[in-house]
């Protein structure tokens, strides 16, 4: 088992790729994520409903090192800031095979 | 007056599964088309329509009429997104006033299915090349509006400045429905007809009938943002039935000028008067992330799109009959 | 006895394909049909056969018989859950008992439709009106089970128990699938006859075939609940073949003093012998959350929907034509 | 960052909008869910069959202060006594924006 | 040579529609069929094929022709795997050489309705049994890629062997797919003439446009695994076009001596030169999780079926024509 | 309130039966998963394209004991090895009802 850091990030789907490409940029190669979230937060409800996804979020996961959350925090802050969303760290430990 | 047009649209089952999705609602059923369902129907019109486009455009060939109803569209496009942003202006933020305009230039699809499915209820013929002008007209709206927004801004940087337009072109000109919808009709025109009438059962003979269930999912979209508006004021509320009436007055004057057919001017008219729902949220989201989308959606979708399929369509082509005979 | 009745049911490939379904279940196989779509193709069945019941409902106007049969249906939905109330009370707890009573007192939109597949194949007539008996059989029976168990109850709170009804009635009333039955009927009914004829293609000609990949999906979801039957002893076992037998009989001795036709006789039977696992389950779940949904939903869906499509509608066929020449 | 707390809550999709009411009621203002989730538990399988969302489950995640949990604690143990499902709470840091 | 038999697939909307799919991606377009939607059309078109395969078998009974071509279809099914493998294992390890071959033995489902598609344009005729050597060719090329694999291992526990194995063959023969169509066409032959008329609608008259959306989402599809081809060397390019051309000849030279009609002599060679991406995918995932999908999966659906749609089956085809006058 | 620990389990979509069967055979009684998460792992991009859900990945959540964890450690990692996927641990609290 090895101490890391599992950040979870929900925003709106359409937003999906900017997530990817700042994970790229940081060179954090693993992440899972859900398309299909719905809730509720400053900018209104996310009901699903809808032709487009616009009022639908996607759910990340990222079990990462601490010092690769502290790379990418400043620009997850201020991407978080442009499009609305939550960023939540929390502690844990990783079965390593 | 001749109330029977008005009658024979509301014994339409597209429109009376319209009231049954609100009505569903409103009871707080749980009555839901799952939303791939939903996707499904609305690329499976675009589709049909696309490709009925198509081949008659390439049937008809090129003519003076078309070359005007697409300049007319295109034109529409550009100058309602910047006269109700300027209305707009005086009562709302810059995000929220841009993407409302951009939502009003721009054209609903589904709105324009229906009024393609009340003429030929009423046996009156249209030409192939509206869908093309349907097409042309899902895009410019949007950079228009960010246009608007972005000259708004206090002076920024030039550089960001063009890659937030160029942002924008590239969304609007990607989005699914657009590409979906020029490809069919680019498709329907390079296709064999013994190929396209292979196909028709499945692009024309069921047709009606999924836009019917489409319009009971419709009803249930349109239901669910009905909540948000109450809590508009009377301003935007107008807005959303006042402009479209605009802006059907002014199409059908236009083209009753420019001797355009009474089935190609009604649905132009119905693209002026139509606002978005699928293609400007889905740009808007990304681009202008600031604006409210809850309000953009809701007048489109919960407001004029009912106003339109209901009231408008019978009454725009009651006083095109008036005037054009 | 003539057993091609059996036969010929055997060889509808909705019956076939249903057979598939267990089978791909039983061999572990991966085959399976994405829950959106199965939402879809149910919300399909209603809409048509609602849509073609208005029609024809609107078309032969109101009879007698009509009203024999509507009556006739309320109160089996009534009586059912009533009987089998007591019965399950021997050997269940109140919760599970009612929930049950009140899924063999509802109907089976799929077990209907199905068997009126079969009588067009049999060529058999039948009236629109069926489908309105249907509609108003599916929830009267929740709110029996729901008053029964709530009876049981040692004394509580008045207004408490008041709520807990008005809950139940809420749900069952506004659950998905009786309201879109409902609506389609009364859109049925509405609908001019040039725009429902517009629609056939859609809700007539690619029904059939829409049921029968439907039954492929039943056969998957019956077949999934086949494995919590085991658990199960004989009493319910036996419970959810012989109630159905029971219900049949009576309806068919009631129809045949009544003097109802053949096809219609089928149809009621076929309500009173089936047992819902649609609207039933979805307000069992929030009205008695302590009933064991594994439970009622295995009894209907993989005992009481196989035995009625497979065994049930032709035998119940076959006693009527010898009852009723 | 700010330390806060994650409830996680898992129960029956249909009763989601209980959930809701209840987190509404205490004026708890974000949350984010996804209602396709199958799982076990005591009362048996969903495992996602049928024709109605019966045998589906909704994961809720709620990141708020621990009052915010303190106040909605009772009532939620209340509801899931109810309607079954878990309710699980842990802790992390919040990415302000 | 004549090129109007090329020019005439151009013109077919199933081909136009893939490369607007394939488009769609290139310009990053969010156009995007969900998967429920794909996976209903997919098993539709399997549903549909087989029906229809099965209806004619039982119509024509069993005939020396179609012993020959299920004959030959089983050792096509063998013999491909086998020699690609040490084609594969001189550049690959073995599990990747393995599932490659297993990829290129099987079938693509799609690339034969394709070429039904194409042969019912042509008018040219074939037979009901092309779907049971379709059926019956998925899955055995599954299990030699597995005896490959396993054979190029340093010997392991013999028990340990044969339970990977029997994995293996189950999921080979359990796969969703293989069910479908092997059950559809079992359902075919037994269903009642009667009853597959009044499916017809559903079956055949809507087939060929649900092939055309469906081989939209094929082409966005496809267009998703072109990305990870371009990480690949030119042997695998090359080897997804030449293997597919090399078993192309071989069934044509092999058919022409046993004096196999045209069209089933062009299902066949379609049959040969096809690669799976939805049986062997999902059983290699399961059995070798250590080769990678990404290649095989990619190579099939992004090389070999554009090129066998696209070229392949007029050039098949176009030669049969030349050689079986 | 309970001491507990959350199991998180990401892999394949198509391997979801070998997990629930590795808990089915440890008597860990309570799971939930959700079966259309995407993401990237050391296996390549998981991006829900295609007909099988082969590139699908199945997200696990499963509130146990530690001791229950201590069980089904080894035979988790070793089947993770072979399927592929990543098991993170976290503490936490169960409201008990
Ligand atoms: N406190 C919260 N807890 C859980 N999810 C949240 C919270 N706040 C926001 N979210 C999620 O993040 C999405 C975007 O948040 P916002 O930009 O604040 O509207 C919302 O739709 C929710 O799904
Ligand atoms: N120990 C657990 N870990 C994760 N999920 C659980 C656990 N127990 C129950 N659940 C989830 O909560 C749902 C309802 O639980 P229950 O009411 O106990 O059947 C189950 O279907 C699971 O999805
Ligand atoms: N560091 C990580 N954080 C979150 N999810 C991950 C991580 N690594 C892998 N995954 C998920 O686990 C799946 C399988 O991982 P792998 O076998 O490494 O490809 C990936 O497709 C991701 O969804
Ligand atoms: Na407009
Ligand atoms: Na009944
Ligand atoms: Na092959």
């Amino acid at each position: 088992m090895k101490a890391q850091i599992k950040v979870e990030i929900i925003t709106n789907r359409l937003e999906r790729r900017e997530v990817v490409r700042l994970l790229d940029r940081f060179e954090i190669k693993g992440y899972t994520f859900v398309d299909n979230a719905k809730g509720r937060g400053n900018r209104g409800e996310q009901d699903g409903a809808g032709l487009t996804g616009s009022f639908t979020n996607a759910y990340f996961i990222i079990i990462c090192e601490r010092e690769d959350f502290q790379r990418i925090k400043e620009p997850m802050r201020e991407l978080l800031t442009e499009i609305g969303g939550v960023c939540f760290v929390s502690e844990g430990e990783w079965l390593m095979h | 007056m001749d109330l029977s047009i008005f009658l024979d649209n509301l014994s339409n089952p597209a429109i009376l599964f319209f009231f049954l999705g609100v009505f569903a609602v409103a009871i707080r059923s749980d009555l839901n088309i799952p939303s791939p369902i939903s996707k499904f129907l609305s690329y499976y019109l675009l589709f049909c329509i696309g490709l009925h486009g198509g081949e008659e455009l390439a049937h008809n060939g090129l003519t003076a009429e078309m070359f005007r109803v697409l300049g007319l569209a295109i034109i529409l496009s550009l100058v309602v997104p910047i006269y109700t942003y300027f209305i707009l202006k005086r009562r709302l933020n810059a995000y929220d006033a841009g993407a409302i305009a951009a939502t009003y230039g721009s054209i609903s699809a589904v709105t324009f299915i229906t009024a393609v499915n009340f003429l030929q209820g009423q046996e009156a013929s249209f030409d192939g090349y509206m869908v093309a002008a349907m097409a042309l007209m899902e895009a410019p709206a949007i950079i228009v509006g960010l246009v608007l927004i972005n000259l708004s801004q206090p002076k920024t940087n030039g550089t960001r400045r063009r890659r937030a337009m160029q942002h924008a072109l590239k969304e609007a000109a990607t989005n699914g429905s657009v590409v979906l919808i020029l490809g069919s009709v680019v498709i329907g025109a390079l296709a064999s007809d013994k190929h396209l009438q292979a196909i028709e059962p499945f692009t024309g003979e069921i047709f009606k009938g999924m836009l019917v269930f489409f319009l009971l999912d419709m009803g249930l979209l349109a239901a669910k943002r009905m909540g948000a508006l109450r809590k508009q004021g009377i301003f935007l509320l107008g807005f959303s039935i006042l402009v479209p009436l605009l802006n059907a007055a002014l199409v059908i004057g236009v083209c009753s000028l420019l001797h355009i057919s009474q089935g190609n001017t009604l649905l132009l008219t119905v693209l002026g008067a139509s606002a978005s729902y699928i293609a400007v949220p889905a740009a808007m989201r990304i681009t202008v992330p600031k604006a409210n989308a809850g309000l953009y959606v809701s007048m489109s979708l919960a407001m004029t799109f009912p106003f339109n399929i209901i009231v408008g369509i019978p009454l725009y082509y009651y006083v095109i009959q008036l005037l054009m005979p």
